[in-house]
C-alpha cells in the first residue's frame, strides 16, 4: 500500500476480520488467565470500527486512527478498551494532519501508542501484557527506519509476534491475570496475543 | 452451557428491560449506553453518587439505584468494564451544582474507564470526583501489581455514601466519607463451583469435586490458593482469620458482618456461614452491631461466599440505619 | 457434594441459628422442636398466620416472619415436612382468641403433618383452620392422585393473608381471602440443574447438558416432561402458557407477575425472563399490575425459574401494598 | 418370643437396627422417585424410638407401641411419619390393655394399622406406596391364624416383600412419586420396601 487514509481504513478493515477470526481464541486464552472476555471485547469494538467506516471515512490517516480510537474506547470497555483507544489516540495525535505515511510516521506512531498504553496502565515490559508485544514492535520498527512501510510493518509483526510469545513464561504483575501470582505463567497473555494480531494484520495490508 | 437467555450478546440488554419493568416506581433504564438511573434523578442540590461495573454481580449495582443509595448505576457487559461515554451518560443524567462521586472497584479495566469519564467530566467543567475501592485482602496489596480488588465492600460503600449523599452532604464530605471506608472495610471470599460467563459458554475453571477455591474473585480470577473442601466451621474460620488479621479487627473493636452469597449458595447454607462467623467474631471479642446476608455482589451462578467486615462509629451507624428503597436493599422507608 | 456445611444432619439447626442473630429484630427461633417466631408475637386480638414445610426452600417460609406476614415458620428437616409437635409449638407461641390459619403447600407429608396438628389444636379449644394451596400448574389435578403441588403461589398467599390478619380482619375473613386466593393463583416451573440434599449427597436427578425438565417441583421432584433447552424467549412462553391456559387467564385480566428463580439462576437471567414474560403478557392483553422478581421459593441450589401469576382486584392490590417488614420482603415499613 | 411389653420393645430395637442398615438403601429409592429423604427420616425417627425405649419401657404391648407411635410422628416428618405414626397408633389403641399377645392379636393389631395408613394416606393397593406392602402382610396373618406369633409374622414378612416388589411395575397414584406419572413405573417404592423391612425384622425378633 500507499499510506493513505483510505489505506490505514483498510488496514482497520482487515483487522476487524482477523479480530473475528481470532475472537475464540482470545476468549480462551483470556479464560485461562483472565475474565473470559477479551475476545468478545475486541470483536465488538473493532466491528463497531467497521460500521464507523462504512458510515465515512475521515480524509487524513490520524483522523481515521481518532475514529477508529473514540469508537474502541466506547465499544469495548474493560482494560483493553482504553488501552487501545489510547493507543490509536496518541498514534492519531501524533500524526497530526500528515495525509500520506512513510516509514517514520509509522514509527513515530507506533512509539506514541506504546507511551500512551505505558501512561494509562502503568506496565512496564515483563508485566505480562500487550505492552509486551508492543515495546519489541516499536523497537523493530525503529531499527527498520530506512525501510518501506511494508518492510517496517512486517518487521514490527516478526517482533509482535515474538514478544507475544515471551509472555508465555512470564508471571503477570498486571491486569486481571497478576491475582493468579505464579500461577499465571505457561500461558499466553490474551493482550499480547491481539496486540500481535493487530501489527500483523497492518503488515498484511500494506503488502 | 444451559441458561435462561436468547442471544449471549444481548444478555445484558434484556435483562435490564426486565428490570426496567419490575421497577418502575424506583429506576429507569437508558439504552445505548446503558445506564439505569434513579426515577426522580437528577436530585437538585444533592450530590450523585454512581457506581457501575461489569455485569455479572447482580444486584449490584442496579439493584442498588433508588432513594438513599445509588443515583445511577452503569452496567457494562457481563464482567465487562462499562466505557466512559455509558459512565458520562450516567454523569449527564444525575448530576448538578452539588457534583457527583464515582465509586469504582478496583480493576484496571474499570479504573480506566471511570478515570476517563471523570477527565471528560471535568473538562466539561462538572465536579466528578471517583473513589476506588479495593478492600478483597485474598490479594496482596502493592504498587507494582493491580493490586486489591473491589468486592463486598462496595455494596456498604454504596449504602453509606448513598445515605450520605441522601441527607445532604457536600461533595467533599461525602468523598471523605468515602475514603474513610474504603480504610476501614476488608473482605474474602471462596468459591465451591466456577461461574459461566454467556458468551464464552464454558465455566471459568474447573474444580475438582474435593477442591475449593480460596480468595476467589467476583469475575470467576483465581484465588489465593486452591485447597480441600473442608468443613463450614474450618472455612468460616479461615476466611474470617484473613479479614481480621488484615486491617487488623481487634478485640474491642464495632464492626458490621457482610456474609454475602456469590449468587449459587442456597439460603440455608449463607445462614449457616453467618451464624458460625457472629460466634467466631464472638469469641474474639468483636462486637457485631450491624449485619447484612443475602446474594448482593454475585459472580453469576457461582457457588460460594464470601466475608466483609466493616468498622463501625455512630456516623457509620446513623448511615446504615438510614432508610433506603432500592430494589435490593431496603429499610426505613 | 461441595457445601457449606459441617453435619449434614444439622444443617437445618445451625442455619436456623445463624437466622436468630441476623434478624433479631423480627424474629426469633425457638428450638427442639424448631420454630420461627415472629419477635412481637403473641400479638392480642390479631388472627396468627402461620406456614412451614420442609427446609431447603428459603426464603420460604422463615424469611417472610415479621410484621404484615407470618407470624411463625415451621421448618422441617430439608425437603421433609415439619412434624405436628413443631406445628403446634408455633400454633402455641402466636395463638390467641383470635385463632389461627395454617398456611399448607399440597404434598401429602405436610397435609398429614399440619392436618393432624390442627386436630391436636382444636382439642385443646383452639380455633385453628387450613389452607392448603396447589398452585402448580404442572400436575393434573385429580382426587385419585397427590394432587397439585404447592409452589410459588405460597409467597403471595402468605403476604396477602398476613396483611390481612395484621389489619385486624377475623379468622372467618383470613380464612376466606385463602381460598379465594389459592382459586386464582397458578404456577409452572422449569430446572435447568438439580438440587442436591445435604444428607443424600448427590443431585436429586441427572439432566443432560442440552436438557431441563419442564414443570419441576421444588424438591428435585421431576416435572412434566424432560425437553430439549431452548431459548429464553421461547422457554418463557412455554411456561407463560401453561399457566394462562389452566385457570384461564384471559384479555381484560389483571394480575400479580411473580418471576420466581428456582435459587441457583443468576439474577441477570431473571430479569430478562422476567421482561420477556411481561411483554408476552402485554401482547396477550393481560395487565400486568404488581410484580415481584427474585428468589423467593427455591429448591436449594437448583437453576431454574417458575412464573406465578394471580389474579388481582381492588382488595388484593391493596392487602400487597400494605407495609410488610420481613428478612425477605419489605415495603412500606 | 413370647410377646410381651420386653419383646415388642426388643423388636422395636431391631426394627430401629435394620432401618439403620439400610438407610441409604431407601435414600436411594426415594431419590429415584421422590425426594431422598426417607431413609433418613426413618433413620432419625428409630434412633428417637431406640432412646424412648432406653429411657422407660411401658409396661404393655400397646403403650410400647404408643411411645413408638408418638415419637415417630414427633419425629419422621414427611408422609411417611404421620403414616407409620398412625400405623403404630391405631395398632397399639386395638391391642388395648392386653399384656401377652398371641397370633390373633398380631392379626388385629396389623388389620388396625393398615386401616389407619389408609384413613390417613387414602391410598389403595396399587397406588404404588406402603399399602401395597401392608395388604398382603395382613391377608397372610389372617389366613395363618392358627400358627405361632413367630410363624403368622414370618408369613407377613414374605407377603409384605412379595407385596413391596410388585410395586416396581406400577405406576404411582399417591405420594411424592406420583408426579412423575408414567416414569415412576420400574421403581420399587420406598414406603413399601421400608414397611417389608419393618415387617422382616419383627418377624426375625419373634423367632
Ligand atoms: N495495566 C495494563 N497495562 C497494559 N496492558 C494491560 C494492563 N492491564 C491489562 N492489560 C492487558 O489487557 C488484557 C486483558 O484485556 P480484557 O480481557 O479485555 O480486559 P479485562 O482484564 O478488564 O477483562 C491483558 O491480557 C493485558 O494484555
Ligand atoms: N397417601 C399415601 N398413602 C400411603 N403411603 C404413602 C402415601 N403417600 C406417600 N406414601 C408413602 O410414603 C413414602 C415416602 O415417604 P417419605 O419419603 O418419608 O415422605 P415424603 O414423600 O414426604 O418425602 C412413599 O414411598 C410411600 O410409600
Ligand atoms: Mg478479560
Ligand atoms: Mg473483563
Ligand atoms: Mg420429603
Ligand atoms: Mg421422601
Amino acid at each position: 500500500m500507499g499510506c493513505s487514509a483510505t489505506d490505514i481504513a483498510e488496514a482497520l478493515r482487515s483487522a476487524a476480520a482477523v479480530i473475528d477470526e481470532h475472537r475464540d481464541e482470545l476468549v480462551e486464552l483470556d479464560r485461562e488467565i483472565g475474565d473470559g472476555d477479551h475476545g468478545e471485547n475486541m470483536k465488538r469494538g473493532f466491528t463497531a470500527v467497521l460500521s464507523t467506516l462504512d458510515t465515512a471515512v475521515p480524509d487524513t490517516p490520524g483522523a481515521v486512527l481518532k475514529v477508529a480510537a473514540t469508537t474502541l474506547i466506547s465499544k469495548v470497555g474493560g482494560a483493553a478498551g482504553p488501552l487501545y483507544g489510547t493507543a490509536f489516540l496518541r498514534a492519531a495525535t501524533a500524526l497530526g494532519d500528515r495525509s500520506e505515511l512513510d516509514a517514520a510516521d509509522v514509527a513515530t506512531a507506533l512509539r506514541a501508542a506504546l507511551e500512551g498504553v505505558q501512561a494509562r496502565g502503568k506496565a512496564e515490559q515483563g508485566d505480562k501484557t500487550m505492552v509486551d508485544a508492543l515495546v519489541p514492535a516499536v523497537a523493530a520498527v525503529e531499527a527498520a527506519k530506512g525501510g518501506s512501510v511494508a518492510e517496517v510493518l512486517a518487521a514490527a509483526a516478526d517482533a509482535a509476534d515474538e514478544g507475544a510469545r515471551s509472555t508465555v513464561d512470564l508471571v503477570a504483575r498486571k491486569g486481571r491475570a497478576s491475582y493468579l501470582g505464579e500461577r499465571s505463567a505457561g500461558h499466553l497473555d490474551p493482550g499480547a496475543r491481539s496486540t500481535a494480531l493487530l501489527v500483523r494484520s497492518f503488515a498484511e495490508a500494506a503488502k | 452451557m444451559k441458561k435462561i437467555i436468547n442471544d449471549p450478546a444481548a444478555v445484558v440488554a434484556e435483562s435490564l428491560r426486565g428490570l426496567a419493568l419490575a421497577h418502575a416506581d424506583l429506576l429507569r433504564v437508558q439504552e445505548d449506553p446503558a445506564v439505569v438511573v434513579r426515577a426522580d434523578a437528577p436530585l437538585p442540590g444533592k450530590v450523585a453518587v454512581i457506581s457501575g461495573g461489569g455485569s455479572g454481580h447482580e444486584p449490584l449495582h442496579g439493584g442498588f439505584v433508588g432513594p438513599g443509595m445509588l443515583h445511577a448505576a452503569v452496567p457494562g457487559e457481563v464482567f465487562t468494564s462499562p466505557t466512559p461515554d455509558a459512565v458520562q451518560a450516567a454523569v449527564s443524567a444525575t448530576t448538578g451544582e452539588a457534583g457527583a462521586l464515582l465509586i469504582v472497584k478496583n480493576y484496571t479495566g474499570d479504573v480506566l474507564n471511570f478515570e476517563t469519564a471523570a477527565e471528560l467530566a471535568a473538562a466539561d467543567g462538572q465536579d466528578v470526583r471517583s473513589v476506588v475501592i479495593d478492600d478483597d485482602v485474598a490479594v496482596a496489596d502493592s504498587t507494582f501489581t493491580a493490586g486489591r480488588r473491589g468486592v463486598g465492600g462496595t455494596v456498604l460503600l454504596e449504602k453509606l455514601t448513598g445515605a450520605a449523599a441522601e441527607r445532604g452532604d457536600s461533595l467533599d464530605q461525602v468523598e471523605a466519607l468515602a475514603r474513610k471506608i474504603v480504610g476501614q472495610v476488608r473482605s474474602m471470599g471462596v468459591a465451591l463451583t466456577a461461574p459461566t460467563v454467556p458468551h464464552v459458554g464454558e465455566p471459568s475453571f474447573t474444580l475438582a469435586e474435593d477442591e475449593i477455591e480460596f480468595g476467589i474473585g467476583i469475575h470467576g480470577e483465581p484465588g489465593r490458593e486452591r485447597i480441600p473442601a473442608e468443613s463450614a466451621d474450618a472455612l468460616v474460620r479461615r476466611l474470617l482469620s484473613a479479614v481480621t488479621e488484615d486491617l487488623p479487627f481487634e478485640r474491642g473493636d464495632e464492626v458490621l458482618l457482610f456474609t454475602n452469597s456469590m449468587g449459587g449458595t442456597p439460603q440455608l447454607e449463607l445462614y449457616l456461614a453467618h451464624g458460625i462467623a457472629e460466634r467466631l467474631l464472638a469469641e474474639r471479642g468483636i462486637t457485631v452491631r450491624r449485619r447484612l446476608v443475602g446474594p448482593y455482589v454475585t459472580s453469576l451462578e457461582m457457588q460460594g461466599i464470601s466475608l466483609t467486615l466493616m468498622k463501625l462509629d455512630d456516623e457509620l451507624i446513623e448511615l446504615w440505619d438510614a432508610p433506603v428503597r432500592t430494589a435490593a436493599l431496603r429499610w426505613g422507608v
